[in-house]
């Protein structure tokens, strides 16, 4: 097993999922696209623990899980408020600054 | 068994690649979901090939068991329609094409110059769950700490942003 | 006013408008207030909830009711017309289907109200057989109530205890009547036949294990914590609503309303030879239904066993002529059934059969509460009150 | 027993008819197998006394749903005694009941003047086919072996009957 | 597991019966479950006799309605979203076959024997929540998707006490591996007693009861089985399914019961050991080699009693409505795990 097929993977989900992040104008579809992004890292982080053989990837790599989870949570809860208000969770509609 | 675990690799990849592109072209916002399971699920599988079976374990049951139903939840919730549904893409959707692509350009070039062909240690210490805990209670205990505010206090902001009053 | 302008609701008859206006109504309410959208679900027509075809159609925030209303007679077999072109002997076969759980219950106060007419008054022996008969209905009536209870809370062991010794009152009415279901039993002036030879003693043994089996649904059902949660509260009906709501049987003692026919009017029925408590409860929740149905069902075998011990000997059946015919009047007959008040309101012009019959049945009224019933409440609840409430649908859909 | 939680009283009842019924058998009985006896008044199936049909057409015109079909004829009998006038019979050429409109209420039985119908308990009849439903005479005539005596009456009824 | 009873198995052997075995833990559990307590046993309890026709006391009864079902027409609603809805209860199903993975049967007799042996069965036992959702969505029905809203909350709520109660057991076996959990309680003690071995239902009874509170939520089972209420939803997210794919949700059931009963088993009850002391074992490698056969007998009988429990209280109890069942889990199970917890720990630093 090369180190490069796994950071190769990991680059191809990255720029999926930036591709995501520009492209999506639905608000739960971008993040979405946000978790492919942080997978990507975590893939990367876990393949630089095996390489290195160190623990501390891995630990990160259970930081940025928990941290994900809490970005999901509030993420959703804000496009659901969005939703509520708005009746749309599309992101371009909400460019005025004023609620 | 190194070529068992190369297949492995290579079919894993394929299909995480394949739900990848799904996710962000799919025209259903619970498609889309779905396919993103494949994509955590996929990641899952590589993690136990690299041989990192806690964090394989933890991307089930946070990704899968909690965010996932989280994200099918919220779509349900906000009547996402069975069927094609319009206006999930920008209308200059086109111009993240040549920007994944430039940036994929620019990672590649730089990870095939800085690893090259060197391959993953066969012979490496397996990482147990005790390590990891050791860790994790040891020197990053206060990142620990910190995170765990964090998730404090992402939990209250969702309650807030939730509640209707 | 935009409303009364949409042009969906012009096409529609006027019945369906207001019901349309209304459900627009609760539309914008629901926007303007809770601010999401609300969803419409039919339970019904076909839904295990409603025992029968009652569609009730409720519009839902998550699962909050916001507006809910019954929507009746996709059962309707059109009784009061079906009447006036029998005989008076084959209506009593038909309003036998009407609540065809205590299916006896139904011919009496119409037999009552063409004895009325005729000036007959059945023998006394008649007399208490009839009640005899009539509160063995009100216990098969009932007890499936309490199984069919757990049933819509998710228990499913209480129907199947109460199926069981549902079968013994069953058994009872069929070897008396002949029918199990639709006895046929009455007729005016009498009963058609005396009890046959040993029922009474069968009968008291019967009435102990149905006393055992209100016991067990007691234990099982009205102890159970978990049931207690589900109905203590919930769908509670003030007195004065159930009042203008003309609520009647137990759900209107539930809600703490000492009124039953049974003791409060003299008709000829033996009621008033026997000594019973009319079971009341003050909460008017679907706790209290239960529980005053449960209560009536161990009254019921008590009359039934006070009754046997003093029945009468004598004929069954007054003198009158074999070919009925009932003389000019109109006369109005309710009794308290199993239900609720059923009442007929019989006009006869002097034919084989009555010109025209009006009848009041329990059912139809106490589901008229179920739009002011509903409204706020979870979905699981719309089940635990529409079985609390305890309607039959031949009873709504005459 | 009045302390215990109503969640473990109700365990307790279930548990109890499973044991109830180990010990003394179900409540139900498997019925191809072994049959409950109706009751003698049950209302099964309608039998028919052929002899006894005048064919007045009462129970035809009482039925509430109209499921009896009567056709008979007029003929000359020979005289019961010796050297009478013949008499004057009606044949019974169809006698029908539609099991499948029949709704047991017996009103036939009830209104026949010359017994010639009667109840009989027994219940296993149905078809596959609801044209078979149909009994004609010589089915509802097979039905008079079924039919019992009537039962005794309670105690305190009035003996004299009809 | 190389060699079974001496014999030594090549590769492709172990992985066949690998799968043999996979297959044999599921679909037995559920099939005896269904004929002994859904069959038998409730109709016992509802003084009838249940199915007695096919087969002596009905016992090939479970072939007919297989039989039965196959037979029946796949229907699918024609706004169904047909992919999403062929894929969930397959969905269900892999989540059981995932989950009985880590069940040890034996000392040898596993099918694979993670260091994080339960932290894994907890993760995989939420992958059901998605063939639920899937199936709930998809069904283009208004009581399939309220069915699956409601099984998504009440699986997750669940979920967590589920976890807690694990974690007393976890902290007072220093294990996560089920094999050593299930050593750890057969060669243990109480109290210096070690005829019994130490199963951790006698020391972690709290973290038992909410255990076993907790996998009747997950399995919706009553009183908590709302998601396939009939009388209120019309068996929720299963309501369009026929056919083949209802069996599959059929199976799942019960096939789960079996084998959150075996994990509860193996965590509280000693799995498939017996107390060591009985045969003068004294640690793993100790124990003999017919443990590998009259182990998993054991496992199914332990299995069998605890799902007599989860059973009989589903035949008994009335359910709960949805508030008051995540009412129940936030504020009484997990703090009362919570507590547990802490005293298992606290206990745990002392002794």
């Amino acid at each position: 097993m090369f180190v490069n097929q796994f950071l190769i993977l990991a680059a191809i989900l990255f720029c999926i999922g930036v591709y995501g992040v520009i492209a999506r104008k639905n608000g739960v579809m971008v993040l979405m696209a946000i978790e492919l992004i942080l997978n990507a890292v975590n893939l990367n982080l876990i393949a630089f623990s095996m390489r290195n053989g160190s623990v501390d990837g891995q630990t990160f790599a259970l930081f940025v899980i928990a941290v994900a989870a809490a970005e999901v949570g509030v993420g959703l809860s804000l496009v659901l408020l969005i939703y509520r208000n708005r009746r749309t969770i599309s992101l371009d509609d909400l460019s005025e600054m004023k609620g | 068994m190194l070529i068992a675990q190369n297949i492995g690799f290579a079919i894993i990849a394929a299909i995480m690649i394949i739900g990848a592109i799904r996710v962000v072209t799919t025209s259903n916002v619970v498609h889309g979901a779905l396919w993103l399971v494949v994509v955590l699920a996929g990641a899952a599988a590589q993690y136990v090939l690299l041989a990192a079976e806690f964090v394989a374990v933890t991307q089930v049951l946070v990704y899968i068991g909690a965010v996932m139903v989280l994200f099918l939840f919220g779509t349900m919730l906000t009547r996402s329609r069975i069927g094609r549904d319009s206006g999930l893409n920008n209308t200059y959707w086109k111009l993240g094409i040549p920007v994944a692509l430039a940036l994929f350009a620019s990672m590649a070039i730089a990870l095939v110059d800085s690893f090259g062909s060197e391959k993953m240690p066969t012979d490496g210490a397996i990482v147990n769950t005790q390590q990891i805990s050791d860790q994790i209670f040891g020197p990053y205990l206060l990142p620990f700490w910190a995170l765990s505010f964090v998730l404090l206090a992402a939990v209250i902001g969702a309650i807030v942003l939730a509640r209707k009053d | 006013m935009t409303i009364l302008n949409d042009p969906v609701s012009a096409k529609l008859g006027s019945r369906q408008q207001l019901s349309y206006i209304a459900s627009q109504a609760a539309d914008a309410r629901l926007n303007v207030e809770l601010e999401t959208e609300g969803m419409t679900l039919n339970i019904g027509p076909q839904h295990p909830a409603t025992h029968g075809t009652l569609r009730i159609i409720a519009r839902l925030d998550g699962e909050q009711v916001v507006w809910a209303e019954p929507s009746c007679g996709y059962m309707h077999r059109g009784y009061e017309k079906l009447t006036e072109v029998r005989t008076f002997p084959q209506v009593t076969s038909l309003i036998n289907r009407i609540d065809w759980l205590g299916s006896f219950a139904n011919e009496v106060p119409f037999i009552l109200a063409a004895e009325k007419l005729m000036n007959v008054e059945a023998p006394p022996r008649a007399q208490w057989i009839r009640t005899i008969l009539f509160e063995l209905s009100r216990i098969a009536n009932v007890s499936l109530f309490l199984g069919d209870l757990g049933v819509q809370m998710g228990a499913i062991t209480p129907v199947f205890l109460a199926f069981r010794d549902r079968e013994y009152v069953l058994n009872l009415i069929e070897s008396a009547t002949g029918g199990r279901f639709h006895p046929n039993f009455d007729r005016i002036g009498g009963l058609k036949d005396d009890l046959p030879a040993g029922w009474i003693d069968e009968t008291k043994v019967v009435m102990k294990k149905l006393r055992n089996f209100c016991d067990e649904i007691e234990t099982l059902l009205f102890g159970n914590e978990i049931f207690q949660s589900r109905t203590r509260g919930i769908g509670v009906i003030p007195r004065d609503v159930a009042l203008q709501y003309g609520l009647s049987g137990a759900n209107l003692r539930a809600s703490g309303v000492d009124w039953d026919l049974r003791r409060d009017q003299t008709i000829p029925l033996a009621y008033d030879k026997v000594d019973f408590k009319v079971w009341t409860h003050p909460d008017g929740d679907s706790f209290a239904r239960c529980w005053v149905r449960l209560q009536e069902t161990r009254e019921a075998t008590k009359i039934v066993d006070q009754l046997l011990d003093g029945i009468p000997s004598g004929p069954v059946m007054a003198k009158v002529p074999k070919i009925i015919k009932v003389p000019e009047g109109e006369a109005w007959v309710s009794t308290e059934n199993p239900l609720g008040e059923m009442g007929y309101y019989v006009v006869s012009r002097g034919d084989l059969g009555p010109f025209r019959v009006k009848i009041r049945s329990a059912s139809f009224n106490n589901i008229s509460i179920t739009p002011w019933l509903l409204r706020g409440v979870y979905v699981p609840d719309i089940i635990t009150i529409l079985a609390s409430l305890y309607f039959i649908l031949g009873d709504i859909d005459r | 027993m009045a302390q215990l939680p109503g969640l473990l009283k109700g365990l307790g009842i279930t548990f109890g008819t499973m044991m109830r019924t180990f010990k003394n058998g179900s409540n139900t009985v498997q019925y191809p197998h072994e049959k409950e006896a109706p009751p003698v008044r049950a209302r099964g199936v309608i039998a028919l006394h052929q002899d006894n049909c005048t064919s007045c057409m009462l129970c035809s015109r009482s039925c509430p749903d109209w499921c009896i079909y009567i056709e008979a004829h007029k003929e000359l009998a020979p005289p019961r005694r010796e050297g009478g006038k013949p008499r004057q019979v009606n044949l019974l050429d169809r006698f029908d009941i539609d099991y499948a409109l029949c709704m047991y209420c017996g009103i036939c039985v009830e209104v026949c003047p010359f017994d010639a119908l009667f109840w009989s308990p027994e219940y296993e009849y149905s078809e596959p086919n609801i044209t078979d439903m149909l009994h004609d005479k010589t089915k509802l005539s097979e039905w008079m072996e079924t039919v019992p005596e009537a039962p005794a009456l309670e105690v305190g009824a009035d003996k004299k009957k009809k | 597991m190389n060699t079974l009873l001496g014999v030594v198995i090549p590769y492709w052997g172990q992985s066949l019966l690998r799968v043999l075995g996979g297959l044999v833990a599921v679909l037995l559990p559920a099939g005896t479950i269904v004929y002994v307590f859904l069959f038998k046993m409730m109709s016992f309890m509802q003084s009838r006799l249940g199915p007695m026709e096919a087969g002596p006391y009905g016992s090939l009864q479970l072939v007919a309605e297989v039989g039965k079902w196959l037979q029946k027409e796949d229907i699918q609603p024609t706004n169904a979203d047909k992919p999403v809805f062929k894929m969930a209860p397959i969905i269900v199903l892999m989540s059981t076959f995932l989950l009985v993975v880590v069940v040890p049967f034996g000392p040898d007799a596993w099918f694979t024997n993670l260091e994080t042996g339960i932290f894994y069965a907890l993760a995989v036992s939420s992958i059901s929540v998605l063939g639920i959702l899937m199936a709930g969505w998809s069904s283009a029905n208004k009581y399939s998707l309220l069915g699956g809203l409601r099984a998504a909350g009440q699986l997750i709520a669940y979920e967590l006490p589920m976890v807690l109660a694990v974690m007393g057991v976890v902290i007072q076996a220093g294990t996560m591996n089920l094999q050593q959990i299930v050593v750890a309680q057969n060669a243990g003690s109480i109290f210096g007693i070690n005829t019994f071995g130490n199963p951790y239902v006698i020391t972690q009874f709290v973290g038992f009861i909410v255990f076993m509170i907790a996998i009747q939520a997950e399995l919706t089972q009553a009183p908590f089985d709302m998601p396939i209420a009939e009388s209120e939803l019309v068996s929720g997210y299963m309501t369009e399914y026929s056919g083949f794919r209802f069996l599959i949700f059929f199976i799942g059931e019960f096939a789960t019961a079996g084998v959150f009963a075996m994990i509860a088993s193996t965590l509280f009850l000693g799995g498939w050991g017996v107390p060591f002391s009985w045969f003068g074992w004294t640690s793993m490698d100790s124990v003999s080699n017919w443990m590998n056969i009259v182990g998993p007998l054991i496992v199914f009988t332990k299995m069998m009693v605890l799902t007599f429990f989860i059973m009989w209280v589903r035949f008994t109890y009335p359910r709960f409505r949805e508030d008051q069942l995540q009412r129940f889990a936030w504020k009484v199970l997990i703090p009362v795990s919570l507590v547990n917890i802490m005293l298992t720990a606290v206990l745990k630093v002392m002794f």
